[in-house]
């Protein structure tokens, strides 16, 4: 079965530019910050589709990250902390031809938005949810968020957080989400590929980019970004591919009953065949929880689309109703409407 | 001997499992037909289906028909039918002394009558001596009348209903016709059922001819404005008057809403028009719903959101983001018993001072209110048309009452309704599209709608430059804006109608009053003028802005008396938008609407010279 | 490993009986509702349990199922539409040895509640969610809620749901709850002992109930809860026991690779060795994931209680940080701070 | 040559990431420490940190100090610390004519005068020819300083600030010691930065002496109350004055908050309590916070939550529930630019009405405002005390000057606080607990904690039963109850102090203003008086119920100004509260405090008989 993702209409990008995405805005991030990275690689990969530019609407909630949209010369709506999920869904339904995205923290769409995220999910919303993951409050100056690691000690927890961090892929799958891929902000190429992805699946795209605040976290996804660590800390997914890894390309992921286990190529007698092969377009969501699950030091983090299930969406299903019942439609005006039923004439 | 009656209120009571809402509105229905003009009071609690018997659970449907103007279902009741002992106590005080009851002696049973602690059964003893009493075995005779069409009790039971309407309609000399009608339609697919249905219905409709305990009545019909009618709820008319709309501008209906009591029935009605481009989006809350149409705003729909007091307190945020963005949205809020969950299913006035500054900072918007279920459509419209061609938020306050009520409705043309201008704004390569910049009269900015080539903007909740519409942080510029925008919304005032008077333009007594409370002030005070009375009343649909000529039909009356569901809320705002003014007050807090005597009672202290 | 449920003090009612925990409140639900029922179990529950009637609080927001606190002759607090968890919180942080009950309908915990649903569990705060799932809500007379299933006609969606439901029991395990059970209002004695055991487990511990709503959504769990169907569509799991069932008892749940498959015993060789075995206590969620998943009429529907791992709470946590700060108390008195830092004396 | 002065207004500005709050506050600290009266204000961007060298990115701390009474940090500033072109241009407007300016040279180089568009540089060409320019290469002499100490190139350019900052204590002749105790006690864990640090400080100070641009300053000790003193933000009092009430009532404090600027701090700073059985809870969202609080302080906790107005407006639900339930709570509001997300890091007071009327239905509770920094911490205290003994929401208006802002505070004693009484409920065989049975003065009901035994009972949000508690539909009783909560709070202006005036209590101009702009009003008025103007000022704390001799007050005067950093709240309420009186407004709404020159210019209209 192929995928919406592997049928985008990828085009050279003969007619837009980077430039033609760029806004006239000063970008207002720390010197050093992730964000950069994010916006270059968006402004990269937007030429590369066949989609006009006037037809790309960024909507965004509150947070450094949610200032994404005033940088890129779209349309673009910096609305209200955690509410963007909801206003994109408004937006897709008015207008379902235009490609809708959410720009979102994960303190923006895990804690206060955390409903209609997984409301947005559980739909299946058309829309490409790009979840910028720095494990902290950037904008409000430092609070700990609901994926930062448990004993962080920000300024709101002096002593340490006694929270267990949500793992934003688990609970998109929780929800019933179609879509989820993660990317790092230090790998421009690969971000691009996944928004390109991310608009090919027709339904919720969930794009996790593990994103580094300089000022607040910094150096929160080291381990699994750093030149040293990150080819032993990657799991790079590709469908269809065996689960390979490691600086030496000699480490891979196995089954064993029903947990992942870390195995070494050539060791008690491992070769390729045993090694698990991704299959993101799987219905089934147990084993892209399991990858989703990974976690470092014990085990790799999966970087690539983990899961792209082709799903109705709500606003084809929406549209459909629409146009079926205008084959039997009851009343032709609403002055049809307003006649109708017992009426009684006064002379 | 049939007498004639200018106008009688006729209430059923009974549980709510028992049907009274559907005879009440069968009633209603044949007496609209038959040309009078009426006005009903649906009553009900909030369980879904309270424990039957108990005061809890009684569901009561009000309805005054007459042969003359009717404005209220009726202070007082002329004729109540009684399905059981709760239903009698809980409506006794309001039956006029010397009016009918029909019971079904049936429901007086020891188990109803231990329910409410009642030892001695009313409709025995001397408790209902003032009263004319029917008692009529319903429960047995209805199933006595479908014996043999092999119905289980259960569906036996529910046909009682039917039975007491039958009563009803012997009574009051209806016409059974589009009743019978009605039953073949709703059970086409039970005909066993409708049978059963309809056999009671005879079977009521014989009773009362053969036991004639009481002389047969009947109303006249009024002499209304010639034309076609209907009847219609508050409820309904909202959701017509949005489609009006829809159709008249060509613009798509988005209605993001969460169900809430008494304001669903509005998402109800609107999910059946998919067929005319209608999305009703049933979101996972209150700000989810005004987000959506927010979004679908933005996006060219003429978004609207619907709700009750606290779910407009949720929303408060989001309107602050609408008035910022300066997009079209429609909010309405259907009014409840508060505060907190209150009394969900009572009516009352008392959200005004929340949707006049029930959000953060400084961030006006339009509010309206309808007045009567029917007009209820024309606001509707009319929201949709000042937020479009001002660019800004509007707030209908309708209420409970007025949301289940009905009324009949001579049917408007959606052809004559006036036109909505629509602020688009077009790509210009002349021309750079500034997302701030304004129409020089009514302040409103450019709807640039995404997916128009050329018009890429941003847009968002951090204050804004003038024309620009950038991120500004400027001091100088932020005073400007809010001036701007509070500016925007008062000029408003030059496009909506002056306030009326009914009555002379200048005289003692001003009573005021806003939004549902009409009828029965409309009665009071007509009802006053009849006497001689020097009085006037002014009632208000437009609260922000206010009519432009307000202060100077108050300034016509030597004293002014706001009357309103609440402790005074729209006085207060009088009072500080006209302290020249002495203002008066009375005010009823009982999740009830006024009665007409009451309101002439209170009134009249301030005729006394 | 021996789970806290299992090791909850249950005493033979001495002092306490069913009617210590009836309110003189006239219960209105409907008549014929699978609400009594549900009252009626927890009111032969508690009178189980070594905990005096003044601790226990039940908390609820609003719809019918949250009219449940009126009931219960214990302190009860009835709520806003979908904030019960964060009542509760609230609640709990302020006396930890009380115990605390949120009484919830599907609409109230999973519409409008999501996100604090979300988060209790991510926080594994020590309350007990009893989920009344009657798939609509019924307080408001009859809109289709997040549990409904697809193409339900309801008066909000009169062409049919086009929204995918949630599955409560995923979404619980997508945001990391320790303790998820499944109960039906037509088993009592299953009911009250499920009761028992989400109080005896320490963490967030969520009881879904597939309730019946006579009057907006009669029927919906008649697969699952008649007479007739019951046993063939409900897999009664037991910590420790084969997953067997059916009529005859002669079905079983059986691990194919990462699926679950409806197998017979003694056909194709199969024997109750081959069958899964339940563990309640094992940490990993994937079994628990695709066990809760299971839907009829593919799959049996599984009752008990699915997952019930021992996980530090947040209260806990808490109350820990309060103890260990006391050790190294920077000042003794508010008096103290106020003087402390940069003074200086004005003579 | 020192020359001695009265007061004097320093401006430290340069980019967020120059560390000019830090070099402020310790220059106020050093003067606080002297011996000074002061006020400060912190003028930060919403960026976290803006680009280098932007206009966004500029970051200020102004500080006036004074040997006698300050009330605000200054209109002009004295002496402005510039460290590249954009804090300059930023700043100039508001710099005194023949004021000092002490330029970082290094920054004013050609890429930082490109980023705002500069042609010419300012410290070269006649841009401050009215004023002294102090051109020093700080970048450059700081990294002088410290060469050899083997640090990279961006710690040696975070040690730029404290070379200013010696420049300013040599200017105006500061005690070094305390920066160095600071600074020690900081870098503790990196002696090397600690010592750079140091360095560059003393380099400062001796490039001050060595250049002897200008005469150096001194500014003596203020004459003010004897006592013990210390500094203190309106953030950190209201945390404070949290703490010692839950001391005085040994009730544990729960503080359940979403982060939001200007108040995050307060939750900062209680979350370092935990020994003090402190709970901050840092909840989802606003309403899970508003809420957590709701449930804590039903078991008996004091329950605290905090926001900003987007914040304030999401709670508006819950808040609901807190009035009807009838439980204390206390709700901090620390108010900001809006509307929407507005002017997030800015000041403004636009959230009364909300904090007034911001909920559905009828729903009274009791609004107070702090006026300093340091009364902050009263005013917190007095929230948990009103709260707790009228068993209602109690909402704290804060503004973001006073979060903010610091001043000397002369310590107080906890063991000096009034007394608060917990009108707890406890268990009595002989009389049944009714939870609504009511305190016969206060009308407050009595609080009946969990895990009490024999007190088991149930409330919510639905209406309640007078005295029983027990839901009820009934309209009289919903009446009843409606007048109880109002009359309950309305009660409370009986605990509460009169309202006092400033200056005569007759006379010819009374000037209102409520909450942080005291300072200002205050400097504006005293000078008046000093001018013999007829004129007084009346500073409302107490917001609802107002003052019980409001009315006596206002009325003493012939004309009222009402001034106010929104359009005109106040005077909006006083106009419906006490139509009687005329209200003359000055409004200002620019995201900025009053200064006391335009207040002076603005109350002179009304001095010109
Ligand atoms: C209703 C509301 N509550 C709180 C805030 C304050 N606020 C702004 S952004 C933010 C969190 C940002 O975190 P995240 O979404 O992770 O974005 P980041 O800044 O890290 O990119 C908060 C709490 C707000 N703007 N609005
Ligand atoms: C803020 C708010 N929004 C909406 C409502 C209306 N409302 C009350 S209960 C309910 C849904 C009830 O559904 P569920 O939680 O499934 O409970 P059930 O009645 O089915 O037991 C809704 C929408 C409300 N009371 N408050
Ligand atoms: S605070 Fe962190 S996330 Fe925000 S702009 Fe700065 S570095 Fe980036
Ligand atoms: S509406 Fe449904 S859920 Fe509610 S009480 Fe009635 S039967 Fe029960
Ligand atoms: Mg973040
Ligand atoms: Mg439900």
């Amino acid at each position: 079965m192929m995928a919406e993702a592997e049928t985008i209409n990828i085009k050279a990008p003969v007619k837009l530019t980077k430039k033609d995405f760029t806004s006239d805005q000063v970008v207002r991030w720390c010197p050093g910050c992730g964000d950069y990275a994010i916006l270059a690689a968006m402004q990269t990969a937007l030429p590369m589709l066949d989609i006009p530019r006037e037809n790309h609407v960024f909507v965004s909630g509150i947070g450094c990250a949610a200032r994404f949209p005033y940088y890129m010369e779209t349309y673009g709506f910096h609305t209200l902390h955690g509410r963007a999920p909801s206003i994109a869904t408004g937006v897709k339904l008015a207008n379902p031809h235009l490609t809708v995205w959410e720009m979102t923290g994960d303190g923006d769409s895990l804690s206060i938005g955390g409903n209609h995220f997984i409301h947005t999910l559980r739909r299946n919303i058309d829309i490409n949810i790009i979840l910028f993951n720095n494990e902290i409050y950037g904008l409000t100056k430092g609070q700990y968020s609901p994926t930062s690691k448990k004993g962080l000690v920000t300024k709101s927890t002096p002593y340490g957080s006694v929270e267990t961090p949500f793992s934003p892929g688990e609970l998109v799958i929780g929800a019933l989400g179609s879509f989820f891929a993660r990317t790092i902000d230090t790998n421009p190429k690969h971000m691009a590929d996944t928004f390109i992805k991310s608009v090919g699946h027709k339904g919720t795209s969930v794009v996790e980019i593990l994103q580094n605040c300089v000022i607040f976290n910094d150096g929160t996804h080291d381990l699994i970004t750093s030149k040293d660590t990150k080819d032993d800390y990657q799991l790079l997914l590709e469908h269809g591919k065996p689960m390979i890894f490691g600086k030496e390309k000699n480490k891979g992921i196995k089954l064993n009953g029903l947990k992942l286990e870390v195995v070494k190529l050539g060791e008690n007698g491992i070769t390729e065949k045993d090694l698990l092969v991704h299959d993101a377009y799987e219905a089934d969501p147990t084993l892209h929880s399991m990858l989703a699950r990974m976690q470092a030091p014990a085990f790799p983090v999966a970087i690539g689309v983990i899961r792209a299930v082709k799903q109705p969406t709500y606003n084809d299903l929406v549209f459909e109703q629409i146009e079926n019942s205008k084959q039997k439609q009851k009343f032709k005006t609403v002055n049809d409407l307003l006649n109708s039923g017992e009426t009684w004439i006064v002379e | 001997m049939v007498q004639e009656l200018e106008k009688v209120v006729v209430k059923f009571a009974g549980d709510s499992g028992d049907g009274m809402q559907l005879t009440g509105s069968q009633f209603t229905n044949t007496s609209a037909l038959m040309g009078n003009d009426l006005s009903t009071f649906p009553d009900f609690p909030a369980e879904i289906r309270a424990p039957a018997g108990t005061y809890a659970g009684v569901s009561g449907f009000q309805v005054q028909i007459g042969n003359t103007e009717i404005n209220t279902p009726g202070d007082e009741v002329d004729v109540l039918v009684a399905m059981n002992p709760a239903a009698l106590k809980v409506n006794l005080h309001s039956l006029k002394k010397g009016g009918i009851i029909i019971a079904d002696s049936d429901g007086f049973d020891p188990k109803n009558l231990n329910k409410i602690n009642l030892s001695s059964n009313p409709i025995e003893d001397d408790t209902l001596s003032e009263y004319k009493l029917i008692k009529a075995p319903i429960t047995s005779l209805t199933k006595k009348s479908i014996e043999g069409l092999g119905l289980d009790t259960k569906s036996q039971a529910r046909c009682k209903n039917m039975f007491s309407l039958g009563v009803m309609y012997w009574l009051f000399n209806r016409n059974i016709d589009s009743t019978v009608a009605f039953i073949d339609q709703k059970f086409k697919k039970d005909l066993q059922l409708g049978d059963a249905n309809k056999k009671a219905l005879f079977a009521g409709y014989h009773f009362g001819e053969t036991i004639e305990a009481t002389p047969s009545y009947t109303v006249k019909p009024a002499k209304i404005a010639a034309g076609k009618y209907r009847q219609i709820t508050g409820n309904t008319a909202l959701a017509w008057g949005l489609l009006a709309a829809s159709e008249k501008t060509a613009k798509h209906l988005f209605f993001g809403s969460y169900p809430i009591t008494p304001a669903s029935d509005i998402l109800h009605e609107l999910s059946k028009y998919k067929y005319w481009d209608v999305k009703t989006f049933q979101a996972e809350d209150e700000i989810a719903a005004i987000c959506s149409a927010i979004g679908a705003s933005y996006a060219g729909d003429i978004g609207v959101t619907c709700t009750a007091g606290p779910g407009l307190s949720l929303k408060a945020e989001a309107m602050g983001l609408a008035i910022m963005t300066e997009l079209p949205l429609v909010i309405i809020d259907v009014q409840r018993g508060g505060p907190s969950t209150g009394l969900p299913t009572k009516t009352e006035q008392a959200d005004l001072l929340q949707a006049l500054y029930g959000r953060h900072a400084e961030s006006p918007l339009i509010v309206i209110a309808p007045n009567t279920a029917s007009n209820c459509f024309d606001f509707a419209y009319m929201a949709v048309k000042l937020s479009i061609e001002h660019m800004t938020p509007v707030i209908i306050l309708s209420d409970a009452y007025l949301a289940n009520g009905s009324e009949p409705w001579k049917i408007p043309s959606v052809n004559n309704l006036p036109a909505i201008q629509i602020p688009i704004a077009k790509f210009d390569a002349e021309n750079k599209y500034f997302p701030y910049e304004r129409n020089v009269e009514k302040l409103s900015r450019y709807w640039a709608v995404p997916g128009t080539k050329g018009l890429e903007h941003r847009i968002g909740g951090l204050e804004k430059e003038d024309k620009t519409g950038s991120v500004s942080y400027d001091p100088v510029n932020h005073e400007k804006m809010i001036h701007i925008r509070a500016e925007k919304v008062a000029r408003v005032a030059q496009y909506i109608p002056e306030q009326t008077v009914i009555g002379k333009e200048k005289s003692e007594l001003l009573v005021v009053g806003w939004g549902g409370t009409y009828g029965a002030l409309l009665t009071a005070v007509k009802e006053l003028q009849l006497e001689n009375e020097s009085i006037s009343l002014a009632h208000f649909n437009y609260l922000n802005p206010l009519p432009k000529n307000t202060a100077e039909v108050l300034g016509n009356f030597k004293k002014i008396l706001v009357c309103e569901l609440n402790t005074g809320q729209f006085a207060h705002y009088l009072r500080a938008s006209f302290p020249q003014f002495k203002y008066e007050q009375y005010n009823k807090i009982q999740g009830l609407p006024f009665g007409v005597r009451e309101l002439k009672e209170q009134i009249k202290k301030y005729l006394i010279k």
